[in-house]
């Protein structure tokens, strides 16, 4: 019993010895949460937000943090995983404002997961900007939630009116995920814009495949046989690849859009030739870019070896509204529910914010009225700026 | 007295294999009857046509005077027919108790709804079919092991733990399948005495398949031979031990005095 | 070693009861002085959500902090008090003892909520973790009734699970919620969490009726075979959800009211344990492991072994069901993804890491992948080495699990110490 | 007639994407189906061995091309990834099984499943952790060129698949009824407990077995790198899972049978998508599979056994 007290003792103490900040007050951090997958169906996305949200700190840290109201304050980001799982974005969500006092959270970034996770945000009033989900559902009547890019509803059309522009077909084919929630929100947008402007039966075929699965070659017969000029396919870039090249071993001639899923540097890069001369929609285009956009695609290739996707720049976009918010806020209580509301508040506030994939306006929602761009991909295989359509 | 059991004109085919052919038996209440005959005679096959396992293609049994044939093996077994097998079939993760008591299946009435909210009436009969089970051990010698698993303990408290189980069903006759298979002389000597125990304080007639000739003839009142799926010969013992035919189909040179 | 058993010996006479004070004051004192005292003057940032885990993980710094935070709010006053309540807590134990077994039972487990509704109510993340952790233990518990009890390897759960969340969340969206999908609210929305037992019954109701479609084969197939049609039925409720645009397809379905708080899944928790421990314990529900261990046997005496198949499946499912129902309305959103391979990975390691055929496994399976899965989450990647490898190391030094063929006694569980000591 | 000519062109079509999605399917799944034989075990890990086998096979082509390319033919460098693949990835197999199930000989089948699937989490998280979250693109070992054949579309890739997997179902074949290890192996998913009494230890049998399926694999891998050139960590959990299901329909332990039951799942993947709304493909595609198991529930060369789950 003795022996025991005494090891309790000598722990206790030795703890308190070696607790760095023992005794110190507490420090008023502006905390930022990132909340990313890090792992399971789509790493890459997470690795370029987290990549983004570093930089951004770089910028901040060598500004001595940042300036809210004329006082400088440490910004610590909390990064946390989702593993690409609703319950688990939800659990981050949860952790990141219970536990670590976030300010904001930026994420997550696929829809399946920002619908949940935006119904925990809005419930314990933070802001949480989910830089790349195009689902309505994310900030529908959720205050606290806003968004960094355009909505499915508005995507579809731009890119049914650029093909009939472009091409002038009038009989087209989409391919997409049928278990996935963007894939298949965006054909049926797409689907239903198409077919106001040709009329009922122009989309020849409408085939789906499941999450995961590698082989078209059933779908994309099917699609041949069709007679479809165009083919839509709204999928991710490690999809994009493998339709486009069975595409054309079975056959396929015509031209094959896809939507901003594509813009990542890895669709190209896996895609290869095949892949030249397609057009997509996205936030923005990497190639031929100027100013901000330009200087912050060259950071980020230099700092981490490529050109950025389209998450990253939306990330980036993100966290600079988070921070002018803050700034805007006036200033930092210390008491957090206040400050998480007076963010919001100059959130919804701000008005065309120069961001480096477009100038954004919230609209009530919390949705931003931005630009869409079609790209193209070039001979050298870089995403070239072809056309822009605004709303 | 009429007939307990009775056994018609049975015929059995698997595939295009005859197993069984005109087969018959009749079983007097309180009777212990044998069966022998040589590996794969098809005595086992028997045991599993009368208890449901296969339904024989032709014959007809009956139960009472009340048709069984066709029916599930469990409900076959719940109208009065307990069984033991060759080969060991205990539940290997189970207690002994559990055993026993699980042998009481078709006597529960307290339904699922019954299980699941622990009913009066649920732990009413549960508590009744435990001390039941208790009796059945103790009068089988095995109560020491009741909270042991069963794949813990030895061979002969093993085959006695069958046995009780099989007389947990509240059987009206007991089918016994090698009950001696594997048992050294001594524990043979007690088999013969739980067999004896079992048939005068139950009143069950016994119906069993046995290999040791001693075992058979000291026990049974009336003896069937089986060879390849046919009956050569059946009789009390004295007649069967005296037959030619089974002498000599199955029995060869040995010494049976 | 012999400190240790001599350490362990002193707190023999403990009773529940005296834990559970033990515990009591130790949340006490987490909440009147962890954040303003504690934890300030150790110079961590917070009150550490999980015992310090996390804090420990992501800053090795703070390590000493958390350990001496954890000997100071825990393990120090939940020992002390224990230890020297003893007087008086063996004393209304053994009084407790007296009066029927449900009543000891029901005033343990209030006491029990109490404690734990305080100790997860200083932060909300801890409040969803325990109220996952009990829909796991739910899910963990069913299934443990089909692969464990029954025996069969069955891969159909999320199927079972998905099934429940959406019937009980079409039929809490369809009566009490306006929402886009089903228009307005049929009845007062005043009503809902009154009813919401019956939408989360339902939903079991339907999880068992769809587990027929499993259980009928399993008349005629066993083990491998079954193993297939499970994962094709698990597959089949994944793909039809996915079709059914009506209830969102794959873009899934939101906005289920919060019916489901901490104290009512504490009671639907304890009230799946008690059931599922009936059960398994009366004769019925041995059948169960009679059946998985010799199916000829059982026949022979008079167990109705295609009844108890059934009975097996239905059940299982039915208490998935309700775990989907609860996660549905938890989360406020699912879409048919969540039910899918990557649930059913982990259905099956909570299952096999506690340990088969024990209700009590199937609790300490599920408590320790979720607290694991949260508390490894600074790890990241790692932490998916680091769980797979311990589940492995399990498997290996006890293949049934950790806790396996030991169901729960409530009486030996709540009994006075006191008498024991003196008896000795 | 017209209409007829087109629809003969469909079939034959359908009919050659549904032959290269069945030869992988088989080659992997008779991997499976020969340790489910052999060991009586699900081996969860085995779409996991597939994936690593195939980021090996990514790394050997990409250095062979970097060095040799050019000055030695393209078929020998083929060959030549091939071969060392094979032998490298035979090694994860055997580490599996030495590591992973040699230790569970005597524990309950399910256990051992559930350390298949743990240790192919492993493989999964520590690629991811290696190799970083960046997709590969698989480097073509030969240069596709796509034919048209009265209107049915094929490549020389697809042919060389179909044929290099019959080739190895052959061999295999050979090395089953042939070889004294083949029928060793045989006899063990004959009767799993008489073999040890006949001198042939448990434990050399199951590494080779083992090693055997991850050599299959690993071909598997290669080929289908060439046909779906995207390499992630996660590529094998589906086709792991497909594997199984086709493993256990084809009968214990029958070789046949798995690579039947391979190339049936791909023709039901196939032509369900042809023939109905291929959005329904998954749910048609299984209730298949669930009717063919509640009528012919032993699987189609499953031998009847006794066998229950060692539980």
């Amino acid at each position: 019993m003795k022996k025991i007290a005494c090891l309790v003792v000598v722990v206790f103490a030795f703890a308190m010895m070696f607790s760095t900040s023992a005794f110190s007050a507490r420090k008023t951090i502006i905390r930022i949460g990132i909340n990313a997958p890090m792992t399971g169906d789509i790493p890459k996305v997470g690795e370029g937000s987290k990549y983004a949200a570093m930089l951004w700190l770089e910028d901040i840290e060598k500004a001595g943090g940042l300036e809210v109201g004329g006082k400088k304050y440490e910004v610590d980001l909390v990064i946390e995983d989702n593993e690409s799982k609703a319950e688990s974005a939800v659990k981050a969500n949860t952790k990141m404002i219970t536990q670590d006092d976030v300010l904001a959270i930026i994420g997550p970034q696929s829809s399946k997961q920002a619908i949940p996770a935006g119904e925990v945000a809005n419930k314990y009033k933070t802001v949480m900007i989910s830089p790349w989900s195009t689902n309505p559902s994310t900030t529908l009547d959720r205050p606290y939630v806003f968004r960094g890019c355009f909505l499915d509803p508005f995507q579809g059309p731009v890119v049914a009116n650029f093909i009939t522009d472009e091409f002038g077909f009038s009989k087209a084919a989409v391919l997409y995920d049928v278990a996935s929630d963007y894939p298949k929100g965006l054909a049926e947008v797409f689907k239903e814009a198409w077919e106001k402007k040709h009329g009922a039966g122009s989309i020849v075929a409408y085939q789906s495949f499941t999450t995961k699965d590698t082989d078209f070659s059933s779908q994309l017969t099917k699609i041949v046989k069709s007679g479809a000029e165009v083919l839509f396919t709204p999928q991710y870039y490690n999809e994009v690849p493998l339709i486009v090249r069975q595409a054309k071993d079975l056959g396929w001639k015509g031209p094959i859009v896809g939507s901003d899923s594509w813009g990542s540097a890895e669709t190209v890069e896996l895609c290869g030739e095949s892949c030249y001369g397609l057009f997509f929609s996205t936030h923005y285009a990497a190639a031929g870019a100027k100013g901000a956009t330009k200087e912050f695609i060259e950071r980020y290739k230099a700092n981490y070896g490529y050109v950025p996707d389209d998450v990253a720049a939306l990330t980036w976009d993100a966290l600079h509204l988070a921070q002018q918010a803050i700034q805007d806020a006036g200033k930092i209580t210390g008491k957090i529910e206040t400050d998480r509301t007076a963010v919001r508040n100059a959130l919804a506030k701000i008005k065309n914010f120069a961001g480096i994939t477009g100038n954004m306006t919230f609209t009530e929602e919390g949705d931003p009225i931005k630009c869409a761009v079609i790209v193209k991909i070039n001979d050298k295989g870089e995403y070239e700026f072809y056309k822009s359509s605004c709303p | 007295m009429s007939a307990l059991l009775n056994v018609n004109k049975m015929t059995h085919y698997f595939g295009g294999l005859r197993a069984v052919y005109n087969y018959n038996l009749n079983i007097k209440p309180h009777q212990i009857t044998g069966l022998i005959g040589p590996n794969g005679a098809g005595k086992t096959t028997i045991f599993n046509l009368i208890t449901g396992v296969y339904t024989p293609t032709q014959g007809s049994i009956t139960l009472e005077n009340e048709n069984i044939k066709g029916l599930e093996t469990n409900e076959i077994a719940a109208k009065g027919l307990g069984r033991t097998f060759q080969n060991l079939a205990l539940w290997r993760h189970m207690n002994v108790l559990d055993h026993i008591k699980m042998a009481h299946y078709s006597q529960l009435s307290y339904g699922l709804i019954g299980s699941f909210f622990n009913t009066t009436k649920c732990r009413q009969q549960e508590t009744q079919i435990e001390e039941n089970s208790y009796r059945l051990l103790e009068l089988f010698d095995i109560k020491q092991h009741a909270d042991q698993i069963v794949t813990n303990l030895p061979y002969g408290a093993q085959r006695r733990v069958e046995m009780a189980r099989a007389m947990a069903t509240n059987p009206k006759i007991l089918f016994l399948d090698e009950p001696t298979a594997g048992m050294t002389p001594d524990e043979l000597g007690q088999m013969i005495k739980i067999i004896r125990q079992v048939h005068q304080d139950f009143n069950v007639a016994i119906f069993l398949i046995e290999h040791r000739m001693k075992f058979v003839m000291e026990l049974c009142q009336y003896i069937q031979t089986l060879v390849f799926g046919e009956l050569i010969a059946e009789g009390p013992p004295e007649v069967i031990q005296n037959n030619p035919e089974v002498i000599e189909a199955y029995l060869g040179k040995e010494d049976l005095t | 070693m012999e400190t240790a058993r001599k350490f362990i010996k002193t707190f023999s006479n403990v009773p529940m009861l005296g834990w559970l004070i033990g515990f009591f004051a130790a949340v006490l004192i987490e909440y009147y002085w962890g954040y303003d005292y504690i934890s300030y003057y150790l110079g961590l940032p917070k009150i550490p959500v999980l015992f310090g885990a996390l804090i420990m993980l992501k800053e090795p710094i703070m390590i000493p902090g958390a350990i001496a935070y954890d000997l100071i709010v825990y393990v120090i006053p939940i020992l002390f008090i224990a230890k020297v309540s003893i007087f008086f807590t063996n004393r209304v134990a053994a009084v407790l003892e007296k009066t029927p077994l449900w009543m000891s039972a029901i005033i343990h487990l209030a006491f029990f909520y109490g404690v734990l509704h305080l100790w997860a109510g200083i932060n909300d993340y801890r409040v969803l973790i325990v109220k996952l952790t009990l829909i796991s233990i739910i899910l963990t518990i069913s299934i443990n009734v089909i692969n464990g009890y029954q025996g069969e390897f069955s891969c159909s759960h999320p199927g079972f699970m998905a099934i429940g969340a959406y019937i009980s969340s079409i039929l809490t969206l369809y009566f009490f919620v306006n929402d886009k999908t089903f228009g307005t609210a049929v009845l007062s929305s005043e009503l809902g969490p009154w009813l919401f037992p019956i939408a989360l019954i339902a939903g079991g109701v339907a999880a068992s009726l769809g587990s027929l479609l499993v259980a009928i084969p399993s008349f005629r197939t066993r083990g491998d075979y079954l193993a297939i049609i499970s994962l094709a039925f698990m597959f089949i409720v994944k793909s039809a959800v996915e079709n059914l645009n009506v209830i969102g397809g794959a873009r899934g379905m939101g906005g289920q009211p919060d019916y489901a708080p901490l104290p009512i899944i504490f009671i639907w928790t304890i009230l799946c344990i008690w059931v599922v421990h009936n059960f398994v314990t009366s004769i019925m529900g041995k059948a169960l492991n009679a059946v998985r261990d010799d199916e000829a046997a059982s026949e022979s005496m008079t167990v109705k072994t295609r009844k108890t198949k059934m009975t097996a499946f239905m059940f299982g499912a039915f208490w998935a069901g309700i775990a989907g129902g609860l996660f549905a309305h938890v989360l406020a959103y699912i879409n048919p993804g969540m039910f899918s391979i990557n649930r059913l990975a982990e259905i099956l390691a909570m299952v096999y890491f506690g340990g088969l055929n024990s209700i009590i496994g199937s609790i300490v399976g599920a408590i320790s992948i979720n607290v694991l899965g949260e508390a490894l989450r600074p790890l990241e990647l790692f932490k998916w080495i680091i769980i797979p490898l311990i589940l492995i190391l399990v498997m290996i030094f006890r293949p049934y699990g950790l806790i396996s063929f030991k169901e729960i006694n409530a009486k030996k569980l709540l009994r006075s110490k006191h008498k024991r000591e003196q008896g000795a | 007639m017209e209409a007829l000519i087109e629809l003969i062109q469909y079939i034959v079509q359908n009919l050659i994407n549904a032959l290269q999605r069945g030869s992988f399917y088989a080659v992997i799944s008779i991997g499976y189906s020969m340790v489910y034989g052999v060991l009586m075990l699900f081996n969860f890990a085995h779409g996991d061995i597939f994936m690593v086998a195939t980021y090996i096979g990514f790394g050997i082509a990409t250095l062979f091309l970097a060095l040799f390319a050019g000055f030695i033919p393209g078929p020998l460098i083929f060959l030549a990834t091939i071969v060392i693949t094979m032998f490298l990835a035979s090694w994860i197999g055997v580490f599996v099984e030495v590591a992973g199930y040699r230790p569970l000989r005597s524990a309950p089948r399910a256990s051992a499943a559930i350390t298949g699937l743990m240790i192919g989490i492993i493989f999964e998280t520590s690629i991811l952790i290696l190799l970083g979250a960046k997709r590969l693109s698989f480097p073509p070992l030969m240069e596709s060129i796509a034919y048209n054949v009265g209107g049915v579309y094929f490549t020389n890739v697809k042919v060389m698949i179909i044929i290099i997997s019959l080739l190895l179902m052959l061999a295999l074949h050979t090395f089953i009824q042939k070889t004294k290890w083949g029928m060793a192996m045989r006899a063990m998913s004959y009767d799993f407990l008489a073999v040890p009494l006949m001198g042939v230890s448990i434990n050399v049998i199951a590494p080779l077995t083992f090693a055997v399926g991850a050599g299959l694999a690993a071909v598997a891998g290669i080929l289908y790198g060439q046909a779906y050139p995207i390499l992630d960590p996660y590529m094998g959990v589906i086709i792991g899972w497909k594997a199984f299901v086709a493993a256990i329909l084809g009968g214990r332990g029958s070789i046949k049978g798995a690579a039947l039951a391979g190339y049936l799942l791909g023709f039901i993947e196939i032509f369900v998508a042809t023939i109905f709304p291929s959005t329904l493909r998954d749910l048609i595609a299984y209730s298949i599979i669930l009717l063919i198991l509640t009528y012919r529930p032993r699987g189609f060369f499953g031998m009847e056994h006794s066998t229950k789950l060692r539980l």
